[in-house]
């Protein structure tokens, strides 16, 4: 691992106009009563104190992205026999995602499984994961909010799975370490100075935020648990009577990596659209004759709870689908509270 | 006994006749209520009544169709349940309502921007108390007193339904409504004071950040198409899956005129907003017009046919323009 | 999709001011489209067969012509496109004749709006379904609206036709403004004398009910089943027993009051039957000038009457009639000439209208058919006609020419010449309009035989001196001023609509312009037939007429209720609503909006549901645009299809 | 009682209608018609303005009516009816805002509208009101025969004046009717009464005023009332020459209507102004109001 | 080719097809000289116009829209109109505060007789389409007044338009 970094809050401005001079730079700023991610311009302040309303996904996963255009033409001949050509690119945009906390990066561990695995790889993805470099900012005691759970599943406050560089806030400003070698290159900037005489500052700063949490209850067992629920519709309905199947917890988890695909025809030409999809919404999994596997919320809601922490998990290695960001229990319009949801399967299957 | 427990017998001696009586509960830290779906004597004993009761608990009762339910509401809650009564959703039969005097919910974004302003961040909220006039928090260590009446919903501020305006059973003495309201709502003075171009400027900036959750139409009362919303069907195609502010705005105007002379104001569409976008505005103004025009509110009378539903042959606030 | 699209020259009409052959080559460039070409007249024989053979060639499935209204042209190629194997509805128009090539000289602009046209009708065509209609039973019964000489022809026509006539007249008496007429242009024969016996049949034929006395008041339903609820209004007398012997009349007290059918230049009693040979002939009594009413106490006529039919404790009755269809023959009613305060009439006795001068021709009329003007019931010796009063004059919103006026007051001069041959009669017109068989020949016998001065030129003013009339005007012909002293001045008054004509028009759900006529499906090819089905019009209620048009008008709606009667089944038209069960909420929006009631709640699974009745529906598709969620759709006009055409023209 | 209306009496007032003027003022006054005088107005162009020059001829009345705007008064108030169709016309000619704009450029003050003008005859109907009117009388003209005679144009062109039937006007048969006069039926209360032709053609003024002379004698009027100083003067100071070139012998008075309502409402005889006039009306007047005296006493 | 770059704007216009589409086909008879820059949508009722139609037809980049149907009472459905009457006016009404010009959308009756009416109606609702200009657009709102957009929201508390 390379050395300890340290950039002084007031050279911050500095690094990221060099950044935004080579790339797209992606940092959190408040717009509206949100903070989410835009990008760069000098004289952008970014909100590094606390955890972003909605996650960097976008940055490599967009909410709408056009997989191909289409154009038809008719042959002169014989105007009823048309010809088609496709116009599909997967080029993506160089970016850095500058100061999402390490759960907002962590995400993409989850995406990269399915996207990246040998079986259906996605050329749309690869390229914009392989183009995006994430600047991270660890998460200080003060950040850490009651619905962060990071801690239960294998993750924590400094966590730099996923990212490329980990910042740590310390006193006048950040240190940072490499996390990969894209990191390491970004580190190569004039704006940074050697960092360590913070190192230990910002262990503490790491160690403090850990100690916030405190301990994690266990749930190695919720794979199991949640799967000898699947039949209890009355344990699902209890779970989910409260909800309202919005999309505000999927749409805003890092971690959620489903999408729909739909055409736009608009005269001759058209588009092919990749979107987010949510199975909180009863389209999820309709089916073109109208019949819906899932009909009710009670069975969308165990589809959710399900894939993250146990059906995942299990074709994954043990990696939980959920980086525990809190964001679908802070966001949630009732407050349903996914760790409740879990620990009550667990509790159940024990009896 | 208290009044809290008192509405909690007579929901008790209910609740065996009903597949379940909804209220709120604590949530998952003290700022938070969740709503409460009872089921046995255990559950009624977690209900909760004040100013934290923020969700509008008529939302779910469509879903219980053929199914008697019970429902505790807030003044402002049962305008919803009149609505859905007058629009044939739910069947007075099968509606048992339980009310009480409400003096007002908290508006959780002026929370915390009240916290924020103290240097705390609301995610780290430990305690909060209520002495009927102010709303202590502590948070990060510190506690910041908050009167009633500058954090609660602007809606409490102009109430004029404290009381349940239907409810067959009624604990506590009825009180009087506040007084109207002198100012507009800020947010509709605020939009009206701006020029045309402002206002679009002022949508395509809020709208940009909107996820297309539909937390804000699937946390309304009145959203009564649910899964079979226009804006997820191609059968009819209105909205395209482009992230678009434009898109992202036509359906807020779908919301807003599907609404126009059924929305009894009560906020939750804004409220359950995750990004925090001002849509509340839009329905404000469309209530104003329906006031103008018809002299009408929703969620009043049971009985009333909302105005885009009926006409006058002379209508007494339409001019036609003469060309 | 395989479309074919047919751009029409209508001659020069479209192809003046717009390039065909450039739209259609457009045309090629939109989806679907698999040929196009441009043609002379679409509509012709060679320009329907020219459609077929392409549908047939290039195996089309669906075509659009883009060519004059729809509203001309669309059931003539939909029955084209029907004859070449496809569904009727697999067809849209593009409108390029009257939306485009008459109203605009821009040969640019016009090619480009029509390529336009044809994308937005390509769009909605790509998206139309076929469609086909259902049967539904008709009852077979006509109501006639209005018993005037065009109502009562209508009624005969239907009832010899063997069809079952309600007649419906609002007066005591059928016989309508001919029956107060004293002779007939150009004929002059007695009017009650070839009218009489018409109405003698109407109260004879076993196939008329009549309703005398008796307004429409609501109108439900549709063509094949009308439900119609006519008000017989109380008469006080009860006519079963009446015979009409007039008894009462002689007897009763208050015998001052303006008689309506002598348009007020005669009185008549409380209790009366209009005329001689009115049709019933029944006697009606008047409560607002009946001492019984107005006073409390007389009861004169009951107790003279032989038959005890007074019956004062009377009310207004509803009856409803079921019927198939319904002829709308309501007549005219005269412009109000105190409106035109220059020439005094309502201030001055001497200045009357025509239909009123007609009864002081009348033998039946209030002077017994001598001439006595109003005033002092001298005989007068110069009469002076005015012309076109509230007819042609846009200051009075009179534009229109109200027809008959130049003729009857020919007529009319040449009967007063008949009753004082010292008399002199003077016309003043502004052209004269006599364009009818032997009309023309009439006028002239007027001017030339029977010494009527006509004076080309407008009355100025007309004042009362010294017992005479003075009648101020140009004579624009010799290019003076003209005084005429009158002793009696006749104004031609321009007929207007029936008072209440609109609401009744819009109880029939039928259109009428903006001076209360109504209006017909083609001003020349569909005359007789409104925009509703099984309404048919007759007479003056259509615009002004005389009694041969009129007459004409009246077997013309006869003839097509008797086409349409000729069927035992009609086809419904199958652009209806429909709704889509599994997003249908139940909320019941669409049943409480529809206007016909076409939409009844069921039940589906457990859950409520609208439904269409598929016969009841009329497609104005206010249920769609009610309904939030989209669940019930308008065939035809489906939201997709009207988003679409939207979106075509705004994807710019 | 009502709000204050601008008071515009015109050259004539000032000259050879002094006697209108006057009794405008002192019945307007009796009834609480608050008439403010304009500050510096000036003529209205009357007829050879507009003939001339469309633009200068609005500026002359929008001066006028700007005047009156700057007064804060919404009203402005007229006894000649040719003024009133000047101040009218200037209105519904500056809608149009090229006009507007020119106008303008002649004013020291821009003219942005909003001022109405009416007769005084408009003003006693519409601002006092008939009952009111009826309500003041004192002496009522019972037994008085009059004719009204409105002149051709105080309700013509009808769209721009909008006020009254323009062919049977009845504005001041209503109001002389309730001062107790008996109106008589004049049918020629709008005819031209030639005034265009006082000098250049006093033949046509003979014909036409002697045919007004006529007709009200054969109607049985005592007098003929006007509301327009032009009309007053063809009908009452020409009526020698009427009577020289028709061979006729008419002596009847032509009184403006304000002055008989002064009589009405009890306004003293020195602001009526009888005396300007060449026919003096009083002795027929006396006539009349004592004959019905005695018949009143006599029954 | 959808507008003819500098002389038309996108009009768009909704007709009921028994009055109004009538009436602008009597124009069309009586050669009554229209702008051409109207494209009508024919459509059974005016009731059948969901007013969502009219907001889409502007939010998706029109100049104008004009809806027309037949005069109240007059409806060929008999009720039609009146409910098309409540809901335009709303919508008229509603249209402002989205940021779209109330002068961009008329509603008005006009029947199949009124060919005149109809030049009218036309050729005043063009000319005021034409007075203001071609519309702005959602997709390209300046970046001046995004930041200013955003000063307001930012510059009053954050949370709400005004907290």
């Amino acid at each position: 691992m390379a050395a300890v970094k340290y950039i002084a809050s007031d050279k911050l401005p500095d690094w990221l106009k060099s950044l935004a001079a080579k790339s797209r730079v992606l940092v959190p700023v408040a717009e509206g009563g949100g903070v989410v991610f835009r990008p760069y311009a000098p004289g952008c302040r970014p909100v590094f104190d606390s955890d972003a309303t909605a996650p960097p996904k976008g940055a490599v996963f967009p909410a709408c992205q056009e997989l191909f255009r289409y154009e038809q033409g008719k042959d002169p001949e014989d105007p009823g026999k048309p010809t088609l050509k496709l116009i599909a690119s997967t080029e993506a945009e160089p970016t850095v995602v500058f100061g999402a906390k390490p759960c907002g990066a962590r995400g993409f561990l989850i995406f990269d499984r399915v996207y990246i695995g040998k079986k259906f790889p996605d050329p749309y993805y690869i390229a914009a994961r392989e183009a995006t470099v994430f600047v991270t900012m660890a998460c200080a005691a003060a950040n850490v909010e009651n619905t962060c759970f990071c801690h239960w599943v294998g993750s924590g406050p400094a966590d730099g799975s996923g990212s490329d560089v980990l910042l740590t806030p310390v006193a006048g400003g950040y240190t940072a370490e490499a996390v990969t070698d894209k990191g390491a290159a970004l580190l190569e900037d004039p704006a940074l100075a050697d960092g360590a005489a913070k190192a230990d500052e910002a262990a503490a700063v790491k160690a403090a935020a850990r100690e916030v949490l405190g301990e994690a209850p266990d749930i190695a067992a919720s794979p199991a648990a949640l799967l000898a629920a699947f039949d209890d519709a009355d344990f699902w309905r209890d779970q989910s009577d409260k909800c309202v199947s919005c999309g505000a917890c999927t749409y805003l988890c890092p971690t959620c990596y489903c999408f729909t695909i739909t055409d736009e025809p608009k005269g001759m030409s058209g588009r092919r659209m990749r979107s987010w999809d949510a199975c909180m919404h009863f389209q999820f999994t309709l089916e073109a004759s109208g019949h819906n596997p899932r009909p009710t919320k009670a069975h969308r809601l165990k589809n959710r709870v399900g894939h993250k922490f146990s059906y995942y998990p299990t074709l994954h290695d043990g990696l939980v689908a959920c980086c525990g960001c809190g964001r679908c229990i802070k966001s949630c319009p009732v407050s349903v509270d996914i760790r409740e949801i879990v620990q009550n399967a667990v509790a159940r299957a024990k009896g | 006994m208290s009044r809290l427990e008192e509405l909690k017998t007579r929901i008790k001696e209910a609740l065996p006749g009903l597949e379940c009586v909804i209220g709120w509960q604590k949530g998952y830290d003290p700022l938070h209520n969740t709503p409460l779906f009872m089921r046995t004597d255990a559950d009624v004993d977690k209900l909760e009544w004040g100013p934290l009761n923020v969700h509008n608990p008529a939302v779910y009762l469509p879903t219980f169709t053929g199914k008697k339910v019970g429902v505790v509401v807030k003044g402002c809650d049962s305008r919803s349940v009149v609505e859905l009564l007058q629009e044939n959703l739910i069947n007075r039969d099968n509606v048992v309502i339980f009310g009480m005097p409400c003096t007002g919910v908290i508006d959780l974004s002026k929370v915390k921007a009240r916290l924020a302003g103290a240097g705390v961040s609301a995610g780290t909220v430990t305690a909060v108390t209520d002495d009927g006039k102010t709303v202590s928090v502590t948070a990060g260590g510190q506690t910041t007193a908050m009167p009633l009446a500058e954090v609660r919903a602007d809606k409490c501020g102009r109430c004029q339904f404290p009381n349940a305006v239907l409810a067959d059973a009624y604990v506590g003495d009825p009180i009087a409504p506040a007084a109207p309201a002198a100012a507009a709502d800020a947010d509709l003075a605020a939009l009206d004071a701006m020029s045309v171009p402002e206002r679009m400027a002022f949508w395509r900036y809020h709208m940009e950040r909107c996820i297309r959750c539909y937390a804000c139409r699937n946390a309304c009362p009145m959203c009564v198409c649910r899964d079979h919303c226009i804006a997820q069907s191609r059968e009819p195609h209105w909205l395209t899956q482009d992230d678009t502010a434009t898109e992202k705005l036509m359906f807020q105007v779908v919301h807003a005129l599907h609404l126009a002379g059924r929305c009894t104001e009560c906020g939750e569409c804004q409220r359950a907003c995750p990004m925090d976008i001002p849509v509340l505005a839009l329905k404000k103004h469309l209530n104003r017009t329906i006031r103008d025009l018809f002299d009408y509110q929703a969620g009043v009378d049971p009985q009333a046919i909302p105005p885009l539903l009926q006409f006058k042959l002379e209508e007494d606030n339409i001019k036609e323009r003469s060309w | 999709m395989r479309i074919g699209v047919f751009i029409c020259h209508c001659g020069s009409n479209i192809e003046g001011t717009v390039d065909t052959a450039t739209v259609a080559k457009a045309s090629l460039d939109f989806p679907e489209v698999v040929y196009a070409t441009d043609t002379m007249y679409a509509c012709s024989e060679p320009g329907q067969d020219g459609i077929i053979q392409a549908i047939k060639d290039k195996n089309l499935t669906g075509v659009v012509v883009a060519s004059c209204t729809p509203r001309m042209h669309e059931p003539t190629f939909r029955r084209a496109v029907e004859r070449a194997g496809l569904n009727r509805y697999m067809f849209e128009m593009a409108n390029i004749r009257e939306h485009v090539s008459w109203i605009g000289k821009d040969r640019e602009a016009n090619t480009n709006k029509s390529v336009d046209l044809v994308r937005i009708a390509i769009e909605k065509l790509r998206r139309d379904a076929p469609l086909s209609p259902s049967k539904f039973s008709i009852n077979k019964r006509v109501m006639v609206i209005g018993g005037g000489v065009a109502g009562i022809q209508a009624a005969l026509d239907c009832a010899d036709g063997g069809l079952q006539v309600v007649l419906v007249e609002r007066e005591s008496s059928i016989g309508g403004k001919m029956a107060k007429l004293d002779k007939t242009f150009p004929t002059v024969d007695c009017s009650s004398c070839i009218l009489g016996p018409k109405m003698v049949d109407v109260a004879q034929h076993e196939n008329i009910t009549l309703h005398a006395y008796s307004e429409v008041d609501a109108i439900g339903g549709y063509v094949g089943n009308f439900q119609v609820q006519v008000k017989k209004k109380a008469t006080y007398v009860d006519w079963t027993l009446c015979t009409g012997c007039g008894a009462c009349m002689e007897k009763c007290p208050s015998k001052k009051n303006p008689d309506r059918f002598n348009e007020k230049i005669g009185p008549c009693t409380s209790i009366n039957i209009p005329f001689p040979q009115a049709i019933p002939k029944k006697a009606v009594i008047d409560p607002t000038t009946c001492r019984q009413f107005v006073k409390g106490k007389c009861g004169v006529c009951a107790k003279v009457c032989p038959t005890g039919a007074i019956k004062y404790d009377m009310a207004d009755e509803i009856v409803t009639e079921d019927v198939g269809a319904i002829v709308a023959a309501t007549g005219y009613d005269l412009f109000d000439i105190s409106k035109v305060t220059e020439y005094g009439g309502g201030r001055y006795p001497d200045v009357i209208t025509g239909l009123q001068y007609e009864r002081l021709l009348s033998a039946s009329g209030p002077t017994g058919g001598h001439i006595k003007r109003p005033s002092d019931g001298k005989e007068p010796k110069n009469v002076v006609f005015i012309q076109c009063v509230g007819s042609r004059d846009k200051s009075l919103d009179r534009p229109y020419c109200s027809g008959f006026c130049c003729m009857y007051t020919a007529k009319q001069a040449i009967l007063t010449k008949d009753h004082i041959p010292d008399s002199q009669s003077y016309v003043f017109y502004m052209d004269i309009r006599s364009p009818g068989k032997m009309y023309d020949e009439f006028t002239r016998r007027a001017m030339e035989e029977y010494g009527a001065r006509y004076i080309r030129g407008r009355v100025a003013m007309v004042y009362p001196k010294d017992g005479k009339m003075i009648v101020r005007g140009a004579d624009t012909l010799a290019g003076t001023q003209v005084e005429v002293e009158a002793d009696l001045v006749v104004l031609a008054a321009g007929a207007e609509a029936a008072v209440g004509a609109p609401k009744l028009a819009e109880k029939l759900r039928i259109s009428y312009d903006k001076y209360g006529f109504f209006m017909e499906s083609h001003p020349k090819l569909k005359p007789v037939e409104t925009n509703t089905a099984g309404v048919y019009l007759a007479g003056s209620c259509q615009g002004p007429k005389d009694i041969p048009q009129s007459v004409g008008q009246g077997s013309a709606a006869a003839a097509k209720v008797l086409a349409l009667f000729s069927k035992d089944m009609l086809e419904s038209d199958p652009q209806i609503s429909r709704v889509d069960i599994k997003r249908c909420v139940g909320c019941g929006k669409c049943i409480i909006t529809c206007p016909f009631k076409a939409i009844k709640e069921v039940e589906f699974r457990g859950q409520k549901k609208a439904e269409v009745i598929e016969t009841v529906c009329q497609g104005c598709g206010l249920c769609t645009s009610t309904c939030p969620q989209g669940a019930i759709q308008l065939s035809h006009f489906t939201d997709n299809q009207i988003l679409a055409e939207v979106n075509a023209l705004c994807q710019s | 009682m009502s709000e204050a209306i601008a008071y515009y009496p015109g050259c004539s007032g000032l000259g050879t209608s002094k006697e209108y003027d006057a009794s405008t003022r002192a019945v307007c006054r009796t009834l609480g018609l608050d008439l403010v005088d304009i500050p510096d107005w000036s003529c209205c162009g009357s007829t050879p303005a507009h003939t001339k020059d469309h633009v200068l001829s609005a500026a002359l009345s929008a001066r006028n009516l700007q005047l009156v705007s700057g007064m804060g008064i919404a009203s402005a108030a007229t006894p000649c009816p040719s003024c009133l169709t000047n101040l009218r016309t200037a209105n519904h000619r500056m809608e149009a805002p090229a006009m507007a704009e020119k106008v303008n450029k002649l004013l020291d003050a821009p003219y942005a509208g909003g001022v109405e003008a009416i007769s005084v005859l408009q003003a006693l109907v519409e601002k006092v009101g008939l009952d009111e009117i009826k309500a003041a009388v004192r002496t009522p003209l019972t037994g008085l025969k009059v004719a009204c005679y409105y002149g051709c144009i105080m309700n013509r062109p009808p769209e721009l004046m909008a006020f009254d039937d323009c062919e049977n006007p009845m504005a001041m048969d209503n109001v002389l009717s309730a001062m107790g006069a008996t109106v008589v039926p004049f049918p020629l209360k709008v005819e031209c009464c030639g005034a265009s032709y006082g000098i250049p053609r006093q033949d046509i003024v003979a014909r036409l005023t002697g045919k007004l002379l006529d007709v009200a004698k054969s109607v049985g009027a005592d007098m003929v009332a006007v509301a327009c100083p032009l009309c007053q003067m063809n009908l009452d100071l020409r009526q020698g020459q009427v009577n020289r070139a028709l061979g006729t012998n008419f002596r009847i008075p032509v009184p403006y209507f304000t002055q008989l309502m002064g009589v009405a409402l009890n306004v003293a005889d020195e602001e009526l102004g009888f005396g300007q006039l060449c026919i003096d009306p009083r002795p027929v007047l006396n006539k009349a109001l004592s004959g019905a005296d005695a018949q009143a006493k006599g029954a | 080719m959808p507008v003819l770059t500098g002389k038309e704007l996108r009009i768009v216009g909704f007709l009921c097809n028994w009055c109004s589409y009538g009436g602008a086909d009597t124009a069309g008879v009586g050669r009554f000289g229209q702008p051409t820059d109207l494209r009508i949508i024919r459509v059974p009722c005016s009731g059948r116009i969901d007013p969502l139609f009219i907001a889409k037809t502007l939010i998706n980049g029109a100049d104008g829209v004009l809806v027309s149907g037949c005069h109240p009472r007059d409806c060929h459905y008999a009720e039609g109109n009146f409910y098309a009457r409540r809901r335009l006016e709303v919508l008229k009404r509603f249209l402002p505060i989205l940021g779209i010009d109330p002068g961009r959308f008329d509603y008005t009756w006009v029947s199949a007789s009124e060919g005149q009416r109809w030049q009218k109606v036309v050729t005043v609702f063009t000319e005021q389409i034409h007075a203001l200009g071609p519309a702005p657009r959602f997709d390209a709102v300046s970046a001046d007044m995004l930041a200013k957009a955003a000063a307001g929201a930012l510059g009053q508390g954050g949370n709400r338009v005004a907290a």
